[in-house]
């Protein structure tokens, strides 16, 4: 399956916010199993594209299919429950502790509440699992995003700015996520400012400008 | 043809039957016994407030059922609902000071804390509180799906208004003009004059929802034009 | 469906008693509210035990107002609302929990203030205590119907005034239906149609939002 | 001190101009309380004229109620309280302003208010023209008070509910000087010492607010 | 005046928030006119220490004056005007744009408001000048905080992870304004995860662990 189906297909995709094109025309295909990091100036449209994909924002013209699903009559919901997102802004309920938010997740998703354990260990969490997230610093809010993806495990992975935030071995711990995902099959698309730093990831790097994607390699 | 033929006499027509009713009704119809020539109100209170119920009320909630609907669901379903809304809350504006007009000399009062009354005026304020629900959404599909399942919860108080003079018979008019038995209660001259209002305020609901709707659809077209505009700029953020 | 409402009533009900806002202000809130109302009216109105059902139903309103803007608050920041969306989670569950963590919450301030009218306003405590089955069905009337307004002004500019000003005259015919009802229980009268009324708008509103609560979430 | 006041008070007015949740939201949920505190209590007692005053400013304090919670959320978020603390404003200045924003935005919506009052409750014209200068005074003295409860109660855990809570029983003696105030200019009585209670309170509200403000702010 | 004078003299400085110590007995003097980063694994207390530095969170106990005002007895407001802030959040009135947020600023600060113009132009904002906050992407929010700051001119910049979400131009320019800053006389205090960019600058560099200072050269 990996490789020669498209999980991700836009063609011409525009999407407006109260009259301001965020996005203004993309054309842009995605292989299942493909690690792309979407990168460009500030304000060139890298968090709407990923928020487009993930079904947060609507799609305004254009033909837009993510996993399968079209974007403009298919059900928001279906698609969004096969991607993770991780956003630039702590997400979860901010008076439930990791433990409690977590669980919520794994019952929400159907997933044994037992795995938990393991999951906060790998992202670094477990000395402030009982902490309430409002008091976590940044980069622990960050890492408690990633354990949610990872109890998840959904098969589109997107990103946004990932590294913002976190410390090296947390970016170490990252690098080392993403080659293990992408491994398994599941599609990777990260938006950052920064180059990955594990060469060994080899990704994909689209280039945006002015809501349009403009280069591609 | 028919259709291009209708519409050019929508407007000349309603003129026509509201002058008719306000000649026959200041004129030619007689004063009332008990009420005397405060009877003439007959002629353009009810007229309104049927209208304002369910004429426009009415046509936006039906068009907003056919929005939520699957198989009929397109924007055009939605302009008609917020036009015709909009208009509603003309009408029932024009519904509460008609009523104040003839209850101040009738009942003493120009408001009375009477079942019909306040569910008019609630049902006012459900049409507003629509309106701003449109205002604060963005998004054309959601603000269409939230404030068309909106509409048909405020609906709702339509009925109420109708039965609220039998359930808590209080001061307002029983139905006079609609009974259940369907005979209408009033004779001769004021039975045309009447039918003229109807028939007239309804015309006038419609030519004002195809000027409002007219409106709406150069305001979406001027905005199209807008964005265009907007997408070249946008596009050329990127290139310097 | 049901597994998603209990899951989401936890949650709910969890996090209002970890921050114990019910407890420590909403219903002292409601309590001050009853006492001012009882005020304003002057003695001659408020004494009075016919205005009593009233007094009470107006309070609750505005408390009730107060805990569907917290309610709706818990979902309400963008980084919550886009990792709960990506979920999944089945709308019609996430209707009937919420409705369920607020009703419950509005039982528990309902009877304190229940208590307040008995002590402050002589309302009798025999017809409280007939009333007190329409109370519970008013009152989970309007968690329902809370529960759907919110959604219908989530995100929006001003969600926060938004809502009352939708959800007031909603709760118009529930507050009637519930104040005659209440008054028929303390000073006799037809009780069988407003419960028939109250029975009827619980269960249409609940409709209404198991049917349509997916389609007002967000994109 | 007064530079920075009418500093703050545009920048507050201009917020609530652009949103303009006042025009779409305060007022109509004013209105709709309005009604529904005639429905609540019926028709012998709120088309009774007696009770106008009292369910006027019943009314108009929930509705203050909300506006001083919006006008403290402007500053609420933790981003923008740091950048602003770092300005460093004399925080006698920023108490004037949101108050004095505050009461602009009070005497508009008490305006729309009192004329629903003389349209729907009966009140005689002649009287609530008497009584504006004193409802004036009252609702400046309540947007005083706010914006000195509102700083108490910012940035805490829940202080869109705490706010209530602590206001009311401040707002407890302003309500029944304006409520009597109000009732003797409608049926004749002393206005004279209500007026002097009300202005004694709105300038106490003042020294306080100008003197203490600083010591609230939080840190 | 430079190099010599302390700006921030902590001793044994500790902060608890409800019973946690986000600082656990810092020793630390930084002298004006210097530039220093502050780093340290997600946790460490960086941000803590850079918030008790601007007077947003209070000391609990220990020695700390800032710009020569002690925190415990000092006033908090005359320290706050002689600092500036940039956080992780976006800051600012949402609902104002880039200009009357400005605008509002100079007010305050009896400015003329004719700068305004060139210091968005500086920060790469003018484009969006009329646009509202809240519509601003992460790094465009980050550059209105920067304009902020230049219009402000403060004696003690304290800034919280100021790369994160700044694209690769922004940080050219963030370097650039780095050097403007410490060579004007005022004092900087970076936390990053990144080393700066740009050697010329030589930066002291203060290592964080567990709520104290572990490493300084
Ligand atoms: C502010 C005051 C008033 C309001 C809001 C009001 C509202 C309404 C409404 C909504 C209807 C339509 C009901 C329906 O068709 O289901 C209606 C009908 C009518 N009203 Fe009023 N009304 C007011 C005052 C009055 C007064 C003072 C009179 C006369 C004394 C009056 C006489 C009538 C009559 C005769 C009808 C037609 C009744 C029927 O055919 O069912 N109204 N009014
Ligand atoms: N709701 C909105 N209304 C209008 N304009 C918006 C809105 N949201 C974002 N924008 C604008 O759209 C553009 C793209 O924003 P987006 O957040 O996608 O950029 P980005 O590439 O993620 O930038 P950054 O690197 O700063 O995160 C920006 O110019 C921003 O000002
Ligand atoms: N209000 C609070 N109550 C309790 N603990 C808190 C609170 N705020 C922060 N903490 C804890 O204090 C520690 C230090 O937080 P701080 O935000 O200073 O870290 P940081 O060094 O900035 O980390 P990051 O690199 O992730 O931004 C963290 O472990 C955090 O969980
Ligand atoms: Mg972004
Ligand atoms: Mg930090």
């Amino acid at each position: 399956m990996e490789g020669d189906i498209d999980v991700v297909r836009l063609h011409d995709a525009v999407v407006l916010s109260s009259g301001f094109p965020l996005l203004s025309g993309v054309d842009l295909r995605i292989g299942a199993g493909s690690l792309s990091v979407v990168t460009g100036a500030n304000g060139a449209g890298k968090t709407s594209l990923l928020r487009l994909l993930a079904g947060l924002i609507p799609l305004t013209s254009g033909v837009a299919t993510v996993a399968g699903i079209d974007l403009a009559e298919g059900d928001p919901r279906q698609l969004r429950r096969r991607v993770g997102w991780l956003g630039h802004e702590g997400s979860f309920y901010d008076d439930l502790s990791v433990r409690e938010n977590l669980v919520f997740a794994a019952r929400a998703l159907d997933r044994p509440t037992s795995e938990i354990g393991s999951v906060v260990e790998r992202v670094g969490l477990s000395h402030r699992i009982d902490t309430t997230t409002r008091q976590l610093s940044a980069g622990q809010r960050r890492r408690l995003g990633l354990a949610w993806l990872l109890l998840r495990r959904p098969e589109l992975w997107l990103l946004d700015e990932p590294y913002a935030s976190l410390d090296d071995d947390g970016r170490t711990f990252f690098d080392a996520l993403l080659g293990d995902v992408v491994a398994s099959g599941a599609t990777v698309v990260v938006s950052a400012h920064d180059p990955l730093r594990s060469a060994a990831l080899n990704p994909r790097t689209i280039l945006l400008a002015g809501g349009r994607v403009v280069g591609d390699n | 043809m028919m259709k291009q033929l209708s519409q050019r006499l929508l407007g000349p027509v309603t003129l026509v039957l509201l002058g008719l009713t306000f000649w026959l009704g200041l004129w030619v119809t007689p004063p009332d016994r008990v009420q005397g020539n405060l009877v003439r109100l007959l002629y353009v209170h009810p007229a309104i407030a049927w209208v304002a119920l369910y004429v426009s009320f009415g046509t936006a909630t039906i068009a907003s059922a056919l929005y939520l609907w699957r198989r009929t669901r397109s924007y055009v379903m939605d302009r008609i609902a917020h036009c015709s809304m909009e208009v509603s809350v003309v009408f029932i504006v024009l519904t509460l000071i008609t009523g104040s007009i003839w209850g101040r000399p009738t009942w003493g009062v120009w408001w009375a804390w009477d079942a019909r009354l306040t569910s008019t005026a609630i049902l006012g304020v459900l049409a507003l509180g629509y309106l701003a629900l449109r205002r604060a959404n963005d998004d054309p599909a959601l603000r269409a799906r939230r404030s068309a399942v909106f509409a048909i919860l405020s609906a709702i108080n339509v009925p109420i208004i109708h039965f609220s003079v039998q359930w808590w018979k209080t001061l307002h008019q029983g139905a006079t003009v609609f009974t259940s038995s369907r005979t209408v209660l009033v004779h001769g001259s004021m039975a045309w004059t009447l039918l003229f209002s109807f028939v007239g305020f309804t015309l006038l609901f419609f030519w004002l929802l195809r000027a409002r709707y007219r409106l709406e659809i150069k305001r979406e077209e001027s905005s199209s034009a807008q964005l265009d505009e907007a997408l070249a700029s946008r596009r050329s953020e990127g290139a310097f | 469906m049901f597994r998603t409402a209990l899951l989401v009533a936890a949650k709910d009900l969890r996090i209002e008693l970890r921050s114990r806002v019910l407890l420590w202000q909403v219903v002292p809130f409601g309590v001050v509210a009853l006492l001012l109302s009882g005020l304003a009216l002057g003695p001659a109105h408020a004494g009075n035990s016919s205005a009593g059902p009233g007094l009470f139903y107006l309070v609750t309103l505005f408390v009730a107002l107060l805990m569907i803007n917290r309610s709706q608050a818990i979902e309400s920041t963008p980084g919550t609302k886009a990792s709960i969306a990506t979920l999944g989670l089945d709308p019609a569950g996430v209707f009937l929990g919420k409705s369920l963590a607020l009703c419950v919450e509005l039982w528990a301030t309902g009877l304190v203030l229940l208590a307040g009218a008995i002590l402050v306003l002589h309302t009798a405590l025999h017809g409280a205590l007939v009333a007190l089955p329409s109370i519970g069905v008013t009152l989970a009337a309007m968690a329902a119907a809370g529960t759907l307004y919110g959604a219908l002004t989530a995100g929006g500019d001003g969600a926060a005034t938004l809502l009352p000003v939708l959800t007031l005259p909603a709760f118009a015919p529930l507050l009637i239906a519930g104040e005659r009802s209440f008054s028929a229980a303390l000073h006799g009268g037809a009780l069988w149609e407003w419960w028939v009324i109250l029975t009827v708008a619980l269960v249409a509103y609940l409709a209404v939002g198991v049917l349509l609560y997916g389609v007002l979430e967000e994109s």
